[in-house]
């Protein structure tokens, strides 16, 4: 006989939850844990150290009184949303481009797509160096004899965020068209087809056949770059700083800045929760889509 | 005799293969023409072709009286049929139905009146606020057509529009687009590789090969008379048994290894003697019987019995191993082994030669 | 004995002196092994606390002292040095004394204290003026006077690194040059926030607002880009520490030729004295634990104390030793500090949480058009956190 | 009749379609001013890393160098200093290259095979842990910094290479095993299945049926843990020590180390020199790093 | 009568949807079973239940008279075929096929051994060193048959292992399962939704419908006597015309519209009188003649003739709008609109309660 009896329904592949280990370890110690300790520490007075000394919503008080915090608030909205519509537009409008069936596609892809595999850190030393205006774009235009062109989006405080966006979707486009071009290539052809005979014009089925079409794919974008977004660190701090004045900073830096600059670590956990919100309000929707709807079988 | 669609010597290369060679069709006004093939023949290639949808090497593509060659798809007066439907995801069937009405600026009432005619011809009237993903196979394969209905095109180009469905509902809306045939009189394409399909279906049926037409032909005389070896041996299910050997006799029998047949009565050409000739002969033209009969009759041995409901298919095997199919009212059962006799119905055999494939 | 020294000296006047340091401590037979970390203090602190918190700490490293470490002493992570600091008789060389103050906690000693750095001065450049056949200013009043003409001369009259850290600086300079060195005891010691509200401080803010105007067109981040464009001619002065003046040393430039110093801003002749110290970590073995104790007594040495600071440019921590070959500038910092004309650094009055938020707060005021009035009313909140 | 009347008719539409078409020259020149902005900040970087500093300082930065110098890179590789240290980046990028190939390789297994077992060795509960990482990955990474320490201080392993793998393992986790997830679901779980039944156990399967069937998204994969740790500053630079620094951090250095003027070639030489290994990483395998997008990564 | 498998009120359930309802069934040793039925029913579920892929939720699972309930689908002395073929791609087909005796340690002579013996059976043996991609859909279908072959199990389990092939392979590949289920003689449990398959190949049909078997028994009798009106309607293509009326007259009688058939000679039941009942005739059973015979004929008028080569369809409407389908020798020509009549063979017709939907 070698039926088993149910209890021993646990031990059954047992190398499966061996191999699992890791993932259910990470999962709960790292993430679950972590964040927990984040959360807990954020309604305490720490400062270089951890500290078990409850302060209720004090920190969080400060936090949304603090003007520095306010302004990152809004930078990171307006660069986001800005990001958000650019890169997933562009993205999509060069995925088109490049699916027009081209010559040297793989070369223009390659073009596009280079710049991601570089760090933010160097793209943000790059894009200001050539948006800096003594010897950048701005310099080279006037020395061409158009001397009053000004092209300075690093040093003034209303423009700094397009000069981020500038070198933030030359960074993250590629990989946007990469991931609409394989969205693009799973479109069944005959849809084209059944277009074509209904005499439906190429932009017009673009938008009102294969967008709509594509709808996994736009959210698997949107949710990447969101997630980018939120993160959004080294590429202010190579390019501006945070700077001039706060006119770029953005969340991520306020958190590095109060846990360890300031050495208030309450602050910064505060504020890191406040992010961790953020990233939660963009991805329930998602998580409820992709995972609510249907089964994976 | 109007023509509807008129193919000359119509080439069409991928690079340097060429996948349709030098063809010419002429489809008359209200024809139903299937085009029926191994895959890859050129078949689909055919018919994008005829839809605009593919630009031409060589030739001209005439509809309706004009040269379209150039045309786009959507002015050739056509309509098309996918076998993935290609409908609209993200639309209703009425969004379906109207996108491309919509996009010619045709005026509200005209599309809800096309609509609605679509919608009762096709039974699909409860049909019309769902979206695509709520529908089943069935129905939306009916939208599919529905899409090229309203449209009130000339020509309907079908591809392969049923091989998604199960066997059941396949034959089901075989007979529905039969019906629909015959009552708006459209001329039709129709590509299968589904035989029962092309010999129901079809008024003339193209066999191709290899990007050629073997036999443009109505339905029964491809299936009694197929022009050649490859004709023969692609219609009918299971294939025609064929016995290779020899006519013999000034042509008068043929000669299969021990057996000899009586070819007296042989509806063709000329036979004359040839060292080397095939006789086809349908599983449906044997009958099995206990006894032999000179000139009449080949021995075999039952092998194997397939009952199918209606009737039965009865395997052999016969002198040299080959294996013959016989069909047989589903009543009579053999038993394995069985030695038996297959009577020939010669008016209805074919003979090929060896060394051309074509038919005496 | 290897000990691995971290620090966020990597300008070229910092690393030469850097470079005394790791030359007198391997001279006694161990190996000073650099880890320096560039970007500045900002970029390094957190660095550092990671890496001691973290339970992988160095032999040594850079604080500014003042409440930096304070809990990482009070955590018990840092090694105590009254021993040595006994056995070298800190207390009666160092001077200031208030320094040794900073590094003592409970009566023990945690920190070396290495040099007093005074944030005040404004260095400029001459032969700008020269050019102008203008004299020289001597001091903030005439050089903002003089302003409108080194900016029709295509120059830019104020050179200002967009950290923040250096906004908080040129406004503190400012604090004591046109506020006065009561004023700045009153707001920073004291803590008084009437005073901090009240409208000397606005003075100061609306003084600031002006040397604003004039550093509108500099854009270069690093502080030593900054003096690099004094040092080059493109701008005619800058409001920086003591140690601009290891870059002007190291382009070869002589002080009172090529350029003028003035500390206090050239009108009150106060510094408020701040400055770096080493911290030692606890390790466990006690090898190290000596070399620790053996280069905490070797940083405080007279000898590496003169050597350190002219090539840094910074003031030494003691009184007793002989600085006759500084330049100009650096003389007239010794000479205020005999005089006993010193105060307390803001590293030592606040706490990082609110120098982090004074920093900010400058940082937007000095590149943006908030009106002096609302940044005062900031400043007062941010200070307020910190009582 | 109908003969008579059809001999007058002309060919309706263009007949060639040329290759050089409005639509078409259109196409191509927004390809081609798309590809000067992708090109331009490379352009940029190389020319200037060509250049010596006095023609940086006279020149625009567009313009190719007059007198071509390798000495920028010589520099950046081998001379550069911070603080005490000047032997350039040479030292970096073996410590990155001591980083990156552990790091690549574990969080990959480890990742392939958390895919694996979530795909076809279904357990209970499995799907919630997935859930949580895929939360995981959006984490802005500043947060989770505190208690990572705190944990490879517990796990003794703070400042030690096996930490930073440890860390870089853990944060690759999450989007690497949504790579792996869908791919593997996208495979027919017949082949799964009929490997079952010849016997097969979870590890045989893995390395036997799995792996090999997966090329493009172990490509990707490769991909991108290769550039994101090799791009990786943040904890780089907090939780090693200058011994084992990564390039990047020695990048950062090197260009934030101002002594005077800013060497703007040798910053671009070291920038170059630090992208290297990424650039050249997709430019051998960005086609497959496309297909294996295509072919993992879109589907849900 | 040796068991080979038996299932003990299996049931199975996804989470609160059950699949499997309490099933009971028992193979004998060397039976071919077809598990036939509509998409979803739950026989690719069944099938993985026995071969262990999936845990049953309750009941128990003998195979050659051991629990298997729990056992590993590599000890159940079970081999599998899929639809998909699930070759191993990166392998050679000789790879494949060893996979799973090197998997159970089997020594290298063995293996060989097993290897030519299958490759000499399937005649795969110019195959052996092709990657599955290299061959074609057949000759890969003949390779998934050789990895279950080569293990020597006692039970092969096919789940549609001809679905993703075209007609003529498929009826190819049949007969090929057919043989080698006589020279092998285990036993078999086979998918399939295709009716022609079931037919042929079975020893007996489990019909199954909502994870329920409907009727297990021998291929003939399920044609014939189905037991209830689900079955009757699934199998046979095209489907059994299905008369909805009365049994009168005490149950000699069927009345439909004005039309009364003599139910004398129906093999079933007592048929009693019941005021709602269904008569079930089969196209091939039903004659067409132009003479009404009373008690034995249906008027109708002729629809649509579909020829199919072998026979002829005839599409007829009959009172009411009913659409009925008559099997035709292919000769037979009719043009739509003559009136005609069916003459019905009564033995073999079925009778339905409308209610229990049970055969009588
Ligand atoms: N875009 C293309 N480029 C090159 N070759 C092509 C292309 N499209 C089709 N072919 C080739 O043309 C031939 C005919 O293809 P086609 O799709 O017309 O076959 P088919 O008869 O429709 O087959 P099926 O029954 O499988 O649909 C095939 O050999 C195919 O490989
Ligand atoms: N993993 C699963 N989770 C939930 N429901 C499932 C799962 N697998 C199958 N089902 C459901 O079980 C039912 C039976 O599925 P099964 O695959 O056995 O059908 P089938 O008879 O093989 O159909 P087909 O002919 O389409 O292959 C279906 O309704 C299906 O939706
Ligand atoms: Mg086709
Ligand atoms: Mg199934």
């Amino acid at each position: 006989m070698s039926g088993k009896p149910r209890g021993l329904r646990l031990f059954r592949n047992l190398n499966a939850k061996v191999a699992a280990v890791p993932m259910v370890l990470t999962t709960l110690v790292v993430f679950v844990g972590g964040t927990l300790w984040t959360v807990l520490y954020s309604f305490t007075n720490s400062k270089l150290l951890p500290r078990w000394q409850f302060v209720g919503l004090d920190q969080y008080k400060r936090l949304w009184s603090n003007d520095l915090w306010n302004a990152a608030i809004w930078n990171l909205a307006f660069y986001g949303v800005m990001s958000l519509i650019f890169t997933i537009a562009m993205g999509f409008v060069l995925a088109v481009l490049l699916d027009q069936k081209i010559r040297f596609e793989s070369t223009f892809r390659t073009i596009m797509l280079y710049p991601f595999a570089l760090s933010f850190i160097v793209t943000g030393l790059v894009w200001q160096w050539i948006l800096n205006p003594e010897m950048g774009i701005q310099e080279v235009v006037r020395r061409m004899g158009f001397e009053t062109f000004t092209f300075d989006p690093l040093h003034n405080p209303d423009t700094v965020l397009y000069g981020l966006l500038i070198a933030g979707l030359w960074q993250g486009t590629g990989f946007t068209m990469c991931l609409m071009l394989a969205g693009l290539r799973g479109i069944d052809e005959d849809i084209w087809k059944a277009a074509r005979v209904d005499g439906i014009p190429k932009w017009k089925t673009y938008l009102f056949v294969v967008i709509p079409m594509m709808r996994p794919v736009f959210i698997t974008t949107l949710v990447i770059v969101a997630a980018g977004i939120i993160k959004l660190y080294d590429l202010v701090v190579a390019q501006t700083a945070g700077g001039p004045g706060n006119a770029s900073q953005v969340p991520a830096m306020y958190v590095y800045r109060y846990m360890f600059t300031a050495q208030n670590l309450g602050q910064g956990f505060a504020a890191s929760t406040m992010m961790l919100l953020s990233v939660l309000i963009v991805l329930i929707p998602w998580a409820y889509l992709e995972f609510g709807g249907k089964k994976h079988g | 005799m109007t023509h509807s669609i008129q193919v000359k010597d119509l080439t069409l290369s991928f690079g340097s293969v060429s996948v349709l060679k030098n063809m010419n069709i002429d489809v008359a006004e209200g024809e139903f023409i299937v085009l029926l093939g191994p895959s890859g023949c050129g078949k689909s290639t055919l018919l994008n072709c005829l839809a605009g949808l593919l630009d031409i090497t060589d030739g001209e593509i005439w509809i309706k009286g004009k040269n379209v060659t150039w045309a786009e798809p959507s002015e050739r007066g056509i309509g098309m049929v996918f076998q993935s439907y290609a409908l609209y995801p993200q639309m209703t069937v009425r969004g379906n139905l109207s996108f491309g009405l919509k996009n010619a600026r045709m005026p509200k009432e005209e599309i809800d009146k096309r609509i609605a005619r679509a919608a009762e011809i096709l039974q699909i009237g409860p049909l019309l606020d769902r979206k695509p993903a709520a529908l089943s196979g069935g129905q939306r394969q009916r939208v599919a057509i529905g899409r090229a209905l309203v449209r009130d095109v000339d020509v309907f180009l079908f591809d392969e529009p049923l091989s998604n469905l199960d066997a059941k509902l396949r034959s089901e809306l075989r007979v529905e687009i039969k019906r629909l045939h015959s009552r708006l009189n459209n001329t039709m394409v129709y590509v299968t590789h589904d035989q029962i399909e092309a010999l129901t279906l079809a008024d003339r049926i193209a066999v191709m090969r290899g990007g050629i037409i073997q036999q443009l032909a109505a339905p029964q005389e491809i299936y009694n008379r197929p022009s050649n070896l490859f004709v023969a041996g692609f219609i009918g299910s299971p294939s025609m048994n064929f016995l290779h050997g020899a006519t013999v006799e000034g042509g008068r029998a043929f000669q299969f290894g021990a057996t000899r047949i009586d070819l007296a009565g042989y509806e063709g050409g000329a036979i004359l003697e040839r060292p080397k000739a095939i006789l086809g002969l349908r599983p449906e033209h044997l009958v099995i019987q206990d006894h032999a009969e000179l000139g009449l009759t080949i021995p075999a041995v039952v092998e194997i019995d397939e009952p199918m409901g209606a009737d039965s298919l009865v395997w052999l095997e016969a002198e040299g191993g080959l294996k013959m199919s016989v069909r047989v009212p589903v009543e009579r059962r053999m038993s394995a082994g069985t030695q038996v006799h297959l009577k020939v119905d010669i008016a209805k055999a074919s003979i090929f030669d060896t060394v051309s494939e074509q038919r005496v | 004995t290897d000990l691995e020294v971290t620090h966020w000296w990597t300008s070229g006047g910092e690393a030469a002196a850097v470079a005394e340091l790791a030359k007198a401590f391997d001279a006694s037979g161990d190996h000073w092994v650099d880890g320096a970390i560039a970007g500045g203090g900002d970029t390094a602190r957190p660095v550092m606390i990671a890496r001691i918190t973290g339970g992988d700490p160095m032999g040594a490293t850079q604080f500014n002292h003042g409440q930096q470490a304070l809990e990482l002493v009070q955590a018990g992570l840092m090694l105590d040095l009254t021993d040595v600091a006994e056995a070298n008789k800190w207390r009666e060389v160092v001077n200031p004394v208030s320094l040794l103050d900073g590094c003592t906690i409970d009566g023990k000693v945690y920190c070396a204290p290495m040099n007093i750095h005074s944030p005040e001065w404004l260095w400029i450049n001459n032969k700008i003026y020269e050019d102008l056949g203008i004299p020289v200013p001597q001091n903030w009043t005439e050089f903002v006077a003089s302003a409108p003409q080194v900016e029709a001369a295509g120059k830019i009259p104020l050179a200002l690194g967009r950290q923040p850290w250096q906004s908080t600086l040129a406004f503190n300079a400012i604090t004591v040059g046109v506020g006065g060195l009561d004023l700045w005891k009153k707001v920073n010691l004291d803590k008084d926030m009437e005073v901090a509200a009240g409208p000397d401080m606005l003075k100061v803010f609306q003084a600031a607002a002006d040397a604003r105007k004039l550093a509108v067109k500099s854009t270069v981040q690093d502080w030593n880009q900054a003096t690099n464009m004094v040092i080059s001619g493109d701008a005619a002065g800058q409001i920086m520490g003591d140690w601009a003046q290891g870059e002007f040393a190291v382009a070869g430039k002589v002080a009172g030729k090529d350029y003028t110093c003035l500390p206090g801003l050239g009108l009150n002749a106060y510094l408020s004295t701040g400055g770096d110290a080493f911290y030692f970590p606890k390790l466990s073995d006690p090898d190290q634990e000596a070399a620790q104790k053996r280069l905490a007594a070797l940083l405080v040495s007279p000898e590496v104390q003169v050597a350190f600071n002219l090539k840094k440019g910074s003031l030494p921590i003691r009184g007793d030793i002989d600085m006759s070959s500084a330049n100009d500038c650096m003389k007239k910092g010794l000479e205020i500090l005999k005089s006993g004309n010193v105060v307390p650094s803001g590293d030592q009055a606040w706490s990082p949480d609110v120098q982090t938020q004074l920093n900010d707060m400058q940082s937007e005021f000095w590149s943006a058009d908030m009106t002096p009035e609302d940044a005062q009313a900031r400043y007062v909140e941010i200070l307020k956190t910190g009582l | 009749m109908a003969d008579v009347s059809m001999a007058g008719v002309q060919p309706r539409g263009a007949k060639p379609r040329r290759r050089f078409s409005g639509s078409n020259i259109m196409l191509y020149g927004v390809l081609f001013v798309v590809s000067v902005y992708y090109l331009l900040p490379l352009w940029v970087m190389v020319m200037t890393s060509l250049k010596g500093m006095p023609e940086i300082r006279m020149g625009n930065i567009f313009a190719p160098p007059v007198e071509i110098t390798f000495q920028p890179w010589v520099k950046a590789w081998s001379e550069a200093c911070t603080g005490l240290n000047c032997d350039g980046l040479s030292r970096g990028f073996w410590n990155s290259v001591l980083i990156t190939v552990p790091s690549v390789i574990i969080s990959i297994i480890v990742a392939s095979v958390n895919g694996y077992a979530l795909v076809n060795w279904r357990f209970k509960g499995s799907e919630v842990f997935f859930t949580i990482l895929i939360f995981g990955s959006f984490i802005p990474y500043q947060i989770m910094l505190y208690p990572i320490v705190i944990l490879l201080r517990e796990l003794g392993i703070y400042g030690t290479l096996y930490g930073l793998i440890l860390v870089h393992t853990i944060f690759g986790m999450p989007i690497l095993t949504l790579l792996f997830r869908n791919y593997f679901s996208s495979l027919p779980e017949e082949l799964f299945k009929a490997a079952r039944v010849d016997g097969a156990g979870f590890w045989r399967i893995y390395f036997q049926i799995m792996v090999p069937m997966s090329l493009p998204i172990f490509v990707v994969a490769l991909i991108l843990q290769i550039t994101g740790i090799w791009n990786d500053f943040l904890f780089g630079v907090v939780f090693t020590k200058p011994e084992i620094y990564p390039m990047t951090v020695q990048l950062n250095n090197i260009v934030n180390s101002v002594q005077g003027v800013k060497e703007y070639n040798v910053n671009m030489a070291a920038t170059l020199l630090t992208g290297l290994v990424p650039l050249f990483v997709y430019f051998v395998s960005g086609k497959l790093f496309v297909r294996g997008i295509a072919a993992g990564a879109v589907k849900g």
